[in-house]
């Protein structure tokens, strides 16, 4: 946070920084950064509740994004989806049990020719099946 | 616009309360002197009453918290004016005015407060004994209003 | 590196870096794109650069091999190219690598020059042509491929105005998706009453399917702080942001490394090569929402505040960023501003229609057989991109749609073909430029699926600040998926269309009122798929689950992927023998459909329902 | 000045008045619901939505928040706009069927409930007032949170505001009633959060908050009296001076 001079357009990269790093916003975190700043804990509390890349609940370990772009969705995107949600157990959106993994839907990772894209972390992998997937991101964690 | 200011002599009030009836008609649409913007202060052992409306400060603590212009000085009339429609109800107004003079209206959710009645005050033209007038600020008049208000601030500072 | 005092000290570091001899010498260029490291071009580089260390004859030969921006034909990945003899080499492996280096050093019989191929051909390459031929991490690269020269001439030969006006003079459209004349805009900006002014970059590229901003932003990053500079220079700025998807971590490492390669040649910075021009650039990382792209909202971002757009009766130009007056453009906008300035507008408007010069990279992807980054002059045909380019439908399926413009754009339908793509007939035709995403739909693609995918998708991504696009869409979204259920009923689409029409018409922002643009498209152009659905509980293409059998044809070669495929058991054949469905066992999901190598299985309407 | 018409009535307006404020003098009434004389104006129910013709060109824009700066020609009840508006007042209908402002404005323009598009009824239209409300005292209690469908106004972290002052003012703008307050028993609860009442010195009276009155910086001395009293207790010193 020291990183960030005390400007209130700090407010997001600094909650990106946090995210990265803890895997998610507590109350306490948003709180330092409010006063950090000097933004109301309103202000905070609406960033955090309104971009994607920001949780208010713990991430995963290893976070599974799966671009639900259109070249994707015309490829099978939802199918892989499906797979995921079977094999790990959770909903789209959601973390396992044990924190290993969140699975989560974006839209479009800009890599749309090698429908269907997926990104383990921020490695993005392309054409491969939900089992694939999950050996690959499991090897890495 | 002729400004006009509004003198209060309570030696000539008689506490009859016409001023109250009459400024709730005129707002409210309604006898109702508790829902008044003028009110009299009957002390009964010392038999004496106080009309008291707001003084349109020259320096208003109503003005200074109002933050969405609601309550503002109007230039042509030096009245302090307030416009309802942009009153939230924060109530800011009516903890501050030392005097109790903006009353909180919880019907309406708006403040309330003595606007003159834009020029012709129904208080002043219905008080029988002239306790109430509303003569032109300048010369004599003028002085009678500093005096007034000198009298006013030393009055508050009683209080405080 | 050392600070450049001077407009001369740049001349000559530029000069001395391009007659350095390393263009003549043989050099290694291995794609570093996402696509292709996706694909493993990082295994493929190390591989390359380790052999070359390990052979003498290599390092005698001064032979380099380095990671170069995206070349396009990500499907192809990863690629690898070789210069100066431009050879292009697809799918390459890390165990290619020896041959590879044999061919930079000895020459390749084969000669595989990228030029014989459609692909490659058929394009207009002037904001991709140094993409794949430079490393994206090196300003010398840039410079040693004409970099920074506009930004020289600007400086040396220009004043504020000339730029302006030399911008105004190419007629350069945004190339975003409004196509808003950018000279106007940089006109307003630069009259603008206001000490402080700013020029944003917007690298928000929300759309599904376009990556064309992705990867300028990695592969050739300096060419947009080169043209942000010069605007900047041009309409009185001192800051400029980039702002940039949170999903695109190479194009920040990219813009960071380019940023602070700039500020310590004295390309940003306290007065500038000795001008007393001052401008520094800063990176912002998008949150990921794709309401962001909206100029508005991008500015609330990049302020620090929830990305929800305001309403615009007031132009950025006089009231933008910090309430001062900016100017936005997109990536490539400003990609081509350098080359505006260098070669003068009337280059620029060499190519392209009257109406829309210059050139307009697209992202041609779905069911097409050449995916990948495609730069054509503006007026080209839809069909000579997606046939002549692109190689037309994959597995030779037939050709349904093209939708372009992303969620914000339409469909349009095989009679389309022949239209020239350009700002102002895509809106004639009830689709939109957008920000050049280009997904080409075969047979098996439901035009009612694909209005429901547009609309969800627009449903997530809606702020939620206004009425109608907060409540009308998901009303919107609840109809198409009713139809796509077989739970549609008499009167859906005018409801549909209704609906679409009132929201285009009162939304607060133009996220919201080009949002119903897919559902319009698709049922100006596709009402029968939608009756189909309806009337008949049919899906033709055999996408919406339920809503028609599987039917094998005679066509069938008896190899029983489809049996494989089957997850109710309802296909029946022997080996190498004609395969049947049957009817009432099939459940309408689609799994067959896609396997069959020879095209041979159908949907066809349910007989009894 | 800048001569416009609204509903063919001529009027000279000053460069920058809203069309909302012009067809105010006009005794033109538009609906609204977002909108409110003494908050920022945010534009986004739509209610208010009127048809323009500028330059030739005809479109439909937010009266509350369209400033003039050139000749227009303003139709408030065109077709067009009051199509617009009974869709926007319709998708309301259907989130807020109890919400007597949306149920009013229904009525007046013959707009009915869709069963088949009802969600969970709610109150709230996302209208931001309060946040307004809130945001121009300063005290920036509450924010709107989430977004699409989900957008909500919201406390800060789900718990009670700290900042916030318990002025209701967030209340008393709320156009449907779906933010209340209660002050019982010395107490007044709002936002989930209790304030202790000041009780007048005099007749008892519970009339503010601890932090209201904090806020506001009243005198100690004053701040013991409620309104009334202290009209009384001044009206008494001025009596004896």
């Amino acid at each position: 946070m020291d990183a960030y001079p005390a400007n209130p357009r700090f407010l997001l990269p600094i909650l990106q920084d946090i995210q990265h790093t803890e895997r998610h916003l507590s109350t306490d975190a948003m709180k330092a950064v409010a006063r950090y700043l000097d933004v109301p804990d309103s202000k905070v509390y609406a960033v955090a509740t309104f971009y994607k890349s920001l949780s208010l609940t713990p991430k995963g370990e290893v976070e599974i994004k799966v671009c639900l772009g259109t070249a994707c969705h015309l490829r099978g995107a939802g199918e892989i989806v499906r797979g995921l949600e079977g094999a790990l157990g959770v909903k789209a959106g959601e973390t396992t049990a044990d924190g290993k993994f969140s699975l989560e839907t974006v839209n479009c990772l800009g890599a749309c020719a090698l429908a269907p894209v997926v990104m383990t972390g921020e490695t993005v992998r392309g054409g491969m099946s939900a089992a694939q997937i999950l050996e690959a991101a499991g090897a890495k964690s | 616009m002729v400004k006009r200011v509004l003198m209060v002599y309570p030696e000539k009030c008689t506490g009859c309360g016409s001023c109250e009836l009459a400024c709730s008609l005129e707002h409210e649409g309604e006898f109702r002197p508790a829902a008044s913007r003028i009110g009299v202060f009957r002390f009964e052992e010392a038999g004496a009453n106080v009309p008291m409306a707001c003084f349109q400060c020259e320096e208003p603590a109503c003005e200074k918290v109002c933050k969405t212009g609601a309550l503002y000085r109007n230039d042509e009339t030096d009245v302090v004016a307030f416009n309802s429609d942009k009153c939230i109800g924060c109530r800011m107004c009516v903890i501050a005015c030392p005097f109790g003079n903006i009353a909180y209206n919880r019907t309406a959710k708006k403040a309330s407060k003595c606007d003159e009645c834009d020029g012709s005050p129904r208080c002043v033209e219905f008080c029988p004994s002239k306790a109430l007038d509303y003569p032109q600020a300048e010369g004599e008049n003028l002085a009678k209003k500093r005096e007034f208000t000198d009298k006013m601030r030393k009055a508050l500072a009683e209080v405080k | 590196m050392k600070k450049l005092a001077g407009l001369d000290e740049l001349r000559d570091y530029r000069l001395s870096v391009t007659n350095d001899g390393s263009l003549e010498k043989p050099h290694i260029w291995v794609c570093g794109g996402t696509g292709c490291l996706a694909w493993g071009s990082a295994d493929v580089l190390a591989a390359i650069q380790e052999e070359i260390a390990s052979r003498k004859e290599a390092v005698t030969a001064g032979l380099r091999c380095e990671s170069a921006g995206c070349h396009g034909q990500c499907e192809r990945g990863p690629l690898v190219e070789i210069t100066p003899q431009k050879w292009i080499y697809h799918k390459v492996r890390p165990s290619d690598a020896g041959k590879i280096i044999d061919y930079a050093l000895r020459g390749d019989p084969a000669e595989p020059t990228a030029d014989k191929n459609s692909f490659t051909s058929g394009q207009t390459k002037r904001v991709l042509s140094r993409m794949g031929r430079m490393s994206p991490r090196s300003i010398d690269g840039y410079m040693r491929l004409g970099g920074y020269e506009a930004l020289e001439r600007a400086l040396r030969e220009m004043t504020p105005e000339e730029v302006t006006a030399a911008v105004s003079a190419s007629n350069l459209r945004g190339r975003g998706g409004g196509g808003f004349h950018a000279g106007t805009k940089w006109e307003s900006c630069r009259k603008s009453q206001g000490g402080v002014k700013y020029v944003l970059v917007n690298g928000d590229e929300g759309d599904p399917g376009a990556f064309m901003d992705r990867s300028l932003m990695e592969g050739d990053p300096h060419s947009v702080l080169e043209g942000l500079i010069i605007g900047g220079y041009a309409v009185g700025a001192a800051e400029g942001y980039i702002y940039v998807r949170n999903e695109y971590p190479q194009a920040v490492a990219n813009l960071t490394l380019a940023i602070d390669d700039a500020r310590s040649f004295g390309l940003l910075g306290e007065n500038i090569l000795g001008t007393g021009f001052n401008f520094d650039i800063h990176i912002c990382r998008g949150g990921g929402a794709f309401v962001c792209g909206e100029s508005t909202a991008l500015m609330a971002s990049v302020e620090g505040r929830p990305g929800t757009p305001r309403v615009k009766y007031i132009r950025s130009t006089e009231r933008g960023l910090w309430d001062a007056p900016t100017v936005l453009n997109n990536v490539e906008t400003w990609a081509n501003v350098p080359r505006i300035i260098l070669n003068g507008p009337e280059w620029f408007k060499q190519v392209g229609t009257e109406g829309s010069p210059g050139t307009k990279i697209f992202a041609l992807v779905g069911k097409v057989e050449n995916t990948g980054l495609v730069e054509v002059p503006m007026g080209a045909t839809l069909r000579e991109v997606i046939f002549g380019i692109g190689g037309g439908i994959k597995k030779k399926r037939p050709f349904k749609a093209v939708q372009t413009g992303g969620p914000s754009g339409g469909c349009l339908p095989e009679s389309a073909l022949e239209t020239g793509v350009d700002f102002d007939t895509l809106t004639e035709i009830g689709s939109m430029m957008g920000s050049g995403g280009m997904i080409v739909m075969d047979d098996r693609t439901c035009m009612v699926d694909v209005a429901r995918y547009f609309t969800g998708f627009l449903e997530g991504e809606s702020c939620g600040k206004c009425v109608p696009c907060r409540e009308g869409l998901v009303k919107m979204r609840k109809i198409l998926s009713d139809i796509a259920s077989g739970k549609g009923r008499p009167g859906d689409v005018e409801l549909l269309a209704d609906a679409s029409e009132t929201l285009a018409d009162t939304a607060l922002c133009g996220l919201g009122q080009s949002a119903p643009n897919p559902v319009l498209s698709t049922i100006k152009h596709f009402r029968d798929e939608y009756d189909e659905h309806i009337n008949e509980g049919f899906c033709r293409a055999g996408v919406c689950q339920g809503l028609f059998t599987a039917a094998i044809s005679d066509a069938c070669i008896g190899c029983g992927a489809c049996l494989r495929a089957c997850p109710a058991n309802a296909v029946r054949g022997e080996a190498k023998r004609l395969h049947a469905v049957d009817a009432r066992g099939c459940i309408g999901c689609g799994a067959c459909l896609d396997k069959c190598p020879v095209n041979a299985i159908k949907a066809e309407r349910r007989s009894a329902r | 000045m800048i001569d416009i018409t609204i509903n063919g009535k001529g009027l000279s307006v000053e460069r920058g008045v809203t069309i909302l404020e012009a067809a105010g003098e006009l005794g033109v009434r538009i609906p609204t619901l977002c909108h409110h004389e003494g908050l920022p104006p945010e534009g986004s129910c739509r209610v208010c939505t009127v048809e323009i013709e500028q330059r030739g060109g005809k479109k439909l824009v937010a009266s509350c928040m369209f400033p003039i700066t050139g000749p227009i020609a303003v139709e408030t009840e065109s077709d067009r706009a009051v199509r617009a508006r009974k869709f926007v007042i319709g998708l309301l209908l259907n989130r807020n069927p109890k919400a007597i402002a949306i149920n009013e404005l229904a009525k007046e323009y013959g707009v009915t409930p869709e069963e088949r598009f009802a969600s969970e009824p709610d109150l709230c239209i996302r209208c931001a007032r309060c946040v307004r409300a809130c945001e121009i005292n300063g005290t920036n209690a509450i924010a709107p949170a989430g977004t699409g469908f989900g957008r909500f106004v919201s406390a800060p972290y789900g718990q009670e505001p700290e900042s916030c002052v318990g002025c209701a003012s967030c209340a008393e703008v709320c156009p449907t009633g779906k933010i209340t307050y209660n002050d019982t028993d010395g107490a007044r609860r709002i936002w989930e959060k209790t304030f202790d009442l000041v009780r007048c010195a005099r007749c008892g009276a519970q009339y503010a908050t601890k932090e209201q009155i904090a806020r506001v910086g009243t005198g100690e001395e004053d701040a013991r009296f409620c309104e009334k009293c202290r009209r009384a207790v001044f009206g008494e010193r001025f009596k004896k001076s």
